[in-house]
């Protein structure tokens, strides 16, 4: 029987990266895998992604995926200038990028906001635990105040909503998710790569060795007990028939078309949310945060909102293929620069 | 020829000797009243008549009101340094009237607005009034003009007075004012009836006259931030980020201005480059980083505290071997600092950048022809050493303008390095590894993302990793690693800009080492000691860290060697001592730092009271 | 006496002399799974019978599943160094089972867990399987813990074959523990069952076996990071702000344990100290200095990263001369490095910390007696220099358990340095001013937010001030104000820890110089060099820095002094070349880094190599 | 005549500093005034008040008031860690900082963020004026998008709002005023003075020297024509009689009754906010942002969080004033420690 590919002619294994070296049971792991599918299922060629990912146990998980891809991993909180610098070599590639709470809120919150306000073409994904996995167990800025930690007491500090920084601070695409509802995951996860611009995920990722007890809003047993999804989300790729497995009523769902055609298809469940509308996600983020409910799914998206390559008015020809001649003006114009002297 | 009164004149008038060509005249106005325009026209016009200039700007930290100096000293001679002496003074701000007749060398003149009205006690200068309100209000602007205006009166006064030709100015002008008339009509009418008033009302009793020569030509007039940006667009520079720092900022600004006019694609319109104000430091070097690690040409250009904050980083692109340039326009430190004040204090820093154990490669320009030099240069060294690579630069030499040879067109093809693509791992059946050491010389070869070829891509770390660019935490591949990266740094040294030596004297056993933008303060410094003192000198400017061989040479040649430098701590002088141990009796530290540009006086009595001990 | 099987029939058994407490253990287990607990408790049993003993983790960067080792070494000489022999190898992990089997000893012995069913193709060592699924059986836990009893089968085993007391065996599961029976029990139980099962089934056929010795009391048993934190807390500290970084993490954690037993306040409940976990070093840095500015005794904990990123932030304190005081746990650098690997790489850096001409005051402790006696004394020099002060402890000092002396309490009263206070003002009429040297020392007065008199108060700013604390950008009080500083630290040498000298010869001429976590390995290192090759030395341990005269006069004292050290470049070498330039040809580098800790083979034969040249 | 002096017994000179170096004109410098006309109305021991700032124009005007209070200019974007750290000396005193546009928002994003989080008892000025004075006119982090500067072309990323960003982020009491409102932004700075936790006062001052074109949100112009006051607000000190000039109907005012017993009065304007609803004020923020509004006021006050200090159970007494007996365990202890260790 030969082995199955997908149109780019690549087996699922060519999606694969090594063996992950994290704990058994960790959330982490569980996003790797709806990367790889995703990516499979997308049918990405690996060389057109790039991997980022700053420090700690998320951060390490880049190695753990898409093996043909490049991948940096770069200093503790500083994942976005790496990517927002590396992104210019090729505007043809996608970026994908995978940090921790304590990555992108504690050290890294600067940065973050900062590469939002650009709206570089790139998926962010933070593996939110509310802790510092890594270095064993110290609170995170995600944290809840009142959680309560082995070598650390309680927390007396109100956690950062990663949802509501990124929204107020101009993301254009912001999803929220959970490592244990693996097919809302790999929705969400298709849909910010074809997303053009930042698209942010903030995905509980339960740290099962340091922040799992079923008290604990960041652990597998209160984010079961508690998603809310704000809807069905399914992902529908560019020039595919709209071929889901149910026929809807009208009014049913919500469709929101991406920029290179593909669509997300959102079924209504107890609300009818609209993320295209800004204030509506301000709103339900603020609900949200004050009762301590655990919403999921597509926040809100924005497509035309324009990217840092267009702001630079980049070509699409990539820059690091550029010659020197390309680069280096002309020998001749050196005399018309020393006359620009005085 | 439009000077208004002939140099016989004059003479006769003083009673003096004249003197021609070789003295200072110093401004003194507020922050933020626009003579900058004024006296670099000043400069300006004194480049064209031929007479070796220099000018240098003491500005406090403030946008408006402090007071501000500017100094132009005319050196037939060629010297360019700064000289303490002032003879020449013109006192435009009532808050430095008193500081600045204080300032003026015995028998020199003081020219001052005369709406100051305080008492000036001194009788052994020539004293020149001028009704500045008055003359300036010959032309007619808008309020907030009358200010450049009135710094038009002394341009013209001294015009007058020293006998500059106004033509000049009238150059100086239109090349400030980008050849817009009416701004250069305007402030020639002002500088003309200022000239006018003078010839009619000042009777010429000081000694000091400007005459025509030709000592400027073959040269160029500009300052190193522009020399270093436009080096740098001939460099191919593809992306620059940057924060907005004194005295770093118009290195980037010129960026802006320049890189459109030289490299805009004339077909797609499009921008094959991008210069980005990042949100600090720490983003700018992140992002110069990874367009670095992308294959593009990539800069960030900062300033002592910005170079603090990007100590992290420095070490991650030391250990994953990317290049990037980081340009550091240095002030003076510690800490804040004084930002609007020259130094090279950061040197030891830059040397040690990084925890654990790292090694810098530095390159240190010392005029802008060589700001532009190493501006094209470290792209190419950094490619070629897969290294950051750091140019030291600093307040004078960035923000001062400079007469300097003019750029040279890259004598090189660029270097891009190692760099292995599609068609190469075809050849290569895709074997290749990110950190083996293929050509025994310490540098391996990479890829760069957007390679689509299977075996191209590699994952990038600071942490342990194999020569397949693997993590591991084996102990001796990690020793293997740094070995190989050591020596990378050592065979760096070879290739790296030479010192530039001048033997005047085979026999001579003194040796004065300097680097930088203090070389005019020791040429002048030298040929006092030779003139005055009979004392013989050889000279060596470093260019680059780590030093090659000559440098090693050039200080075994020598007993006594002076490192010279505008630093509190000798940090040259500590680094050639760790660089050369076995010869380190032989270096003596000759450094100071107060944040003004070194004159050759203090450079001669210091190493004057060295000798004589 | 529990000991199972007295030490003569051992020694029958195994046909060769036996090994009394000479040789090393090494355990390979899977991180994360609990080893930590059984090998501590092995370590301690020993130190309780009064044999010396060290231990050594060598864990990887990851939290569960990669392979980890601990080694304790028995050394009836009591060196406390790393070895690179393994006589006795516990084998726990299928992972490192193969590496774990080639590491033993020729003659050693191997003990391992017989459900990893790999191939033993030695027949040069002792085999010892080990059933330890099943001996885990005896005790009735949970499955989470499972791991943890899994891991006292061996300590059992051991015990056994090794003769260790089980009462002390005991001892240690109770300090663990904190006396809960619980806990102990349960552990105690399968250590004696696992000990039974051995005599029943185990034939001795090694050489090791271990007596109790008295060369333990007068000692304690900890890890440095807890001696600093305690240090710390005898300090008076009150406030320690910190961001999560191995090594250092534990040093806060231990505060946080701490402080609340040693330093509640009885009255009223309250907390006169506060440990803040900060968003990261860049705010742990800057709040550190606040409080040492508004007159707290204040520190933060680190690694090389975090040092990275403090650098602005230390130049600010040094230039406005705030009393904080910074300690530095190295790891390897450069970049992330390797986390979980130990290194003295930091000390260059830390030297020339900031840019433009800074100083440093540092201590280097070599022991955790040494780390609490710093923990305190940082403060007073903090507070009596008006500085930073930089501690560099090391990842083995801090992370590893020590045998070492006792802690001491405080032989000093707490020096505050030269703060005023409303009465002292009102003595002085108000007369004061914050940057004046009065003592003719370097050391102005300062104030403290909260002083209520009305002349207290005065401004900061790292940028140029006068002696009364006002903004000024004179050239003249710039240089003053830095040359104070300057020789403020050249002061402060005398004060600073002086280094511990052993003269063990006269008429020696060579000289070995060492400082922190590396001095087991260099006293192990003299004693081979003289017993095995005859090659006299004198010792000298360096535990500041600027270092003071006795360095000097130790370097002049030796033709050779070898500078040994656990990073690449020699970077101690490269500081006392600076300090001592006309000393530099007595100095010869002998440095490396891998990682791993310093053993004396490596110093032994890399000073012999020299001598030899 | 005898001079005028206040309940403390000062006159009003005693709150001035040293003369201004700023550019004539500057908004930074009619908030030094109201910052001395609102400690001299508060009758304020200036010896009780600290100062901090950044680094930036904004960031030199400490220089320009209350001269007999410690000031402390620390590095750019570090304020938020200095005062931090500073305030934990004394508990009785009250941290007072200004900071700019850029010092908080550009380079300082991530310091302000984690300040606001701990709730430190301070009062955190922003003079906002979408530019970098001091290194003469780049874009800040807060100008908006598609503003245009001599040397700096168009600006092409949206804005950061920091009164958005300090809701989000926790803080407990949140304003936005105009330099040239000088009775609005002395009736905020005294009731931020009185609010017990962090106050942030996002005050739009404009820079005359590099952003004051009429068109542009940060200038003069704009500004007085845009400036759409929530409330008419005045501060009641503790125990007083509330006198106010003019009598109001019932339901015609708001009071907040801070922790020290002042009160503030809000007198309606518009529409009836209620500035301790956080859900309007995510709200207004939102709306404002989206069509340009300048509103001014008090957006947000929430009186209940404890402050950083009360969370780390900090007793009154000053700690830096503990005596050595107070901070060294005795001399007994050392023996029950080293037995501690083993
Ligand atoms: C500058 C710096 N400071 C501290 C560290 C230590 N460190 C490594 S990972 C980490 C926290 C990671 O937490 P998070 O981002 O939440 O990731 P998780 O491990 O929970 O997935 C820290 C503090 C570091 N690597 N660099
Ligand atoms: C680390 C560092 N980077 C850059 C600078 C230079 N710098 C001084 S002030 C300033 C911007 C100030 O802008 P803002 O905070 O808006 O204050 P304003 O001058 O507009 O009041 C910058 C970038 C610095 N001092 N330190
Ligand atoms: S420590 Fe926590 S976050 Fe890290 S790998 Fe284990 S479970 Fe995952
Ligand atoms: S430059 Fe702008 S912000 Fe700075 S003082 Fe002048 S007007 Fe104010
Ligand atoms: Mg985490
Ligand atoms: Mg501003």
């Amino acid at each position: 029987m030969a082995t199955q590919v997908n149109l780019a002619g690549l087996t699922k294994a060519e999606y694969r990266g090594h063996p992950s070296t994290l704990c058994q049971g960790c959330g982490h792991n569980s996003i790797s895998s709806q990367i790889i599918a995703a990516a499979y299922e997308l049918n990405i060629v690996p060389e057109n992604v790039v991997k980022f990912s700053g420090i700690g146990c998320s951060s390490k998980s880049p190695t753990y995926f898409l093996n043909r891809s490049y991948g940096f991993n770069g200093l503790h909180g500083r994942m976005p200038s790496i990517a927002t610098g590396a992104m210019f070599g090729d505007v043809t590639l996608k970026g994908l990028g995978v940090s921790g709470d304590g990555d992108t809120a504690s050290i890294g919150m600067g940065q973050f906001k900062h590469m939002l306000r650009r709206n570089l073409d790139f998926v962010y994904i933070v593996e939110n635990n509310g802790v510092y996995g890594l270095t064993k167990g110290q609170f995170s800025a995600t944290a809840e105040r009142g959680l309560e930690l082995k070598y650390q007491g309680t927390n007396p500090y109100s956690p950062v909503d990663i949802c509501a920084e990124a929204l107020i601070g101009g993301a254009s695409f912001i999803a929220r998710s959970f490592a244990g509802d693996p097919k809302q995951v790999k929705e969400l996860i298709k849909a910010a790569i074809s997303h053009k611009g930042v698209a942010v995920l903030d995905i509980i990722s339960p740290c099962v060795t340091f922040n799992n007890d079923d008290h604990a809003m960041h652990s597998y047993g209160w984010a079961k007990d508690h998603e809310a999804p704000l809807h069905d989300i399914s992902y529908i790729p560019p020039r595919e028939e709209i071929m889901l497995e149910e026929e809807f009523e009208p009014g049913e769902v919500r469709e929101v078309e991406l920029h290179d055609g593909s669509q997300i298809i959102l079924k209504k469940l107890e609300r009818d949310y609209d993320p295209t509308d800004r204030e509506a996600a301000v709103q339900i983020l603020e609900q949200a945060y004050r009762n301590h409910w655990l919403i999921t799914g597509l926040i809100y998206v924005n497509t035309d909102q324009p990217t840092l390559a267009e702001i630079h008015n980049l070509p699409d020809e990539p820059l690091n293929r550029l010659t020197a001649d390309r680069l280096r003006p002309a020998a001749d114009t050196i005399k018309m620069v020393n006359e620009m002297m005085f | 020829m439009s000077t208004v009164l002939p140099s016989e004149k004059v003479s006769k008038l003083s009673g003096r000797e004249p003197i021609v060509n070789d003295f200072s005249i110093t401004v003194g106005t507020a922050n933020g009243s626009g003579s900058q325009t004024s006296n670099t026209t000043l400069l300006r016009a004194l480049f064209k008549m031929g007479i070796p200039v220099s000018g240098k700007n003491l500005f406090p930290s403030n946008i408006q009101g402090l007071p501000t100096w500017y100094t132009i000293r005319v050196s037939k001679e060629g010297y360019l340094a700064r000289r303490e002496e002032h003879e020449i003074v013109v006192a435009m701000n009532p808050d430095s009237f008193a500081q600045d007749l204080k300032d003026v060398t015995p028998g020199g003149a003081f020219f001052y607005d005369d709406s100051i009205r305080l008492a000036i006690n001194r009788d052994d200068i020539i004293v020149y009034p001028m009704p500045v309100k008055e003359l300036a209000r010959v032309v007619d602007v808008p309020s907030r003009l009358r200010n450049y205006i009135a710094n038009m009166v002394y341009v013209g006064v001294l015009a007058q007075m020293l006998q500059i030709d106004l033509d000049k100015i009238q150059q100086a002008l239109e090349f400030h004012f980008d050849g817009r008339e009416k701004p250069v009509n305007l402030n020639m009418t002002a500088v003309r009836e200022s000239a006018k008033w003078a010839a009619e009302n000042l009777e010429k009793q000081d000694p000091y006259i400007l005459e025509p020569m030709d000592k400027t030509s073959g040269f160029i007039m500009t300052d190193g931030n522009t020399a270093s940006a436009i080096g740098a667009i001939y460099g191919g520079v593809q992306i620059a980020t940057w924060y907005p720092i004194t005295p770093a900022t118009s290195l980037a600004e010129k960026l802006n201005e320049y890189l459109p006019k030289l490299r805009k694609d004339p077909e797609t319109g499009k921008h094959t480059f991008a210069v980005l104000q990042a949100e600090d430091e720490l983003a700018a070097i992140g992002m110069a980083i990874g367009a670095g690690w992308s294959g593009l040409r990539s800069m960030t250009s900062t300033s002592g505290p910005g170079i603090s904050l990007m100590t992290e980083f420095y070490g991650l692109a030391y250990a994953a071997e990317i290049p990037v340039v980081i340009w550091d326009v240095t002030r003076v430190g510690p800490s804040t600092g004084l930002p609007t004040r020259t130094s090279q204090g950061d040197l030891i820093m830059l040397y040690f950048l990084g925890h654990g154990d790292t090694n810098s490669i530095i390159l240190l320009p010392s005029n802008p022809q060589e700001c532009f030099e190493f501006g094209w240069k470290a792209f190419d060294l950094a490619e070629h050493w897969q290294s950051p690579v750091l140019v030291m630069s600093d307040l004078d030499l960035g923000m001062n303008q400079w007469m300097t040879r003019p750029f040279e067109y890259p004598d090189q093809p660029m270097d891009r390095g190692k760099v292995l693509w599609e068609e190469d791992l075809e050849e290569l059946k895709g074997e290749w590894a990110r950190y083996l050491d293929v050509d025994g010389d310490g540098i391996p070869y990479r890829t760069i993302p957007g390679n689509r070829h299977p075996h191209a891509a590699y994952f990038t770390r600071g942490t342990g990793k194999n020569e397949y660019a693997r993590y591991t935490e084996d102990n001796e591949v990690w020793e293997r690693m740094q070995d190989r990266v050591k020596m990378k740094y050592q065979n760096a040294r070879k290739t790296l800009p030479k010192p530039v030596i001048e033997i005047s004297d085979e026999n001579c056993s003194l040796g004065i080492i300097a680097f930088g933008s203090t070389e005019p303060a020791v040429v002048e410094a030298r040929d006092q000691l030779l003139d005055r003192h009979g004392i013989c000198s050889n000279f060596m400017r470093i260019r680059s860290l780590p030093s090659s061989d000559e440098v090693r040479e050039f200080i075994e040649r020598h007993e006594r060697n002076y490192v010279v430098e505008l630093n509190r701590d000798g940090q040259m002088h500590q680094i050639l001592t760790v660089e050369y141990p076995e010869l380190a009796t032989r270096l003596i530290s000759v450094a100071h730092l107060d944040g003004l540009p070194l004159t050759a006086r203090w450079v001669r009595e210091h190493i004057l009271a060295e000798e004589e001990k």
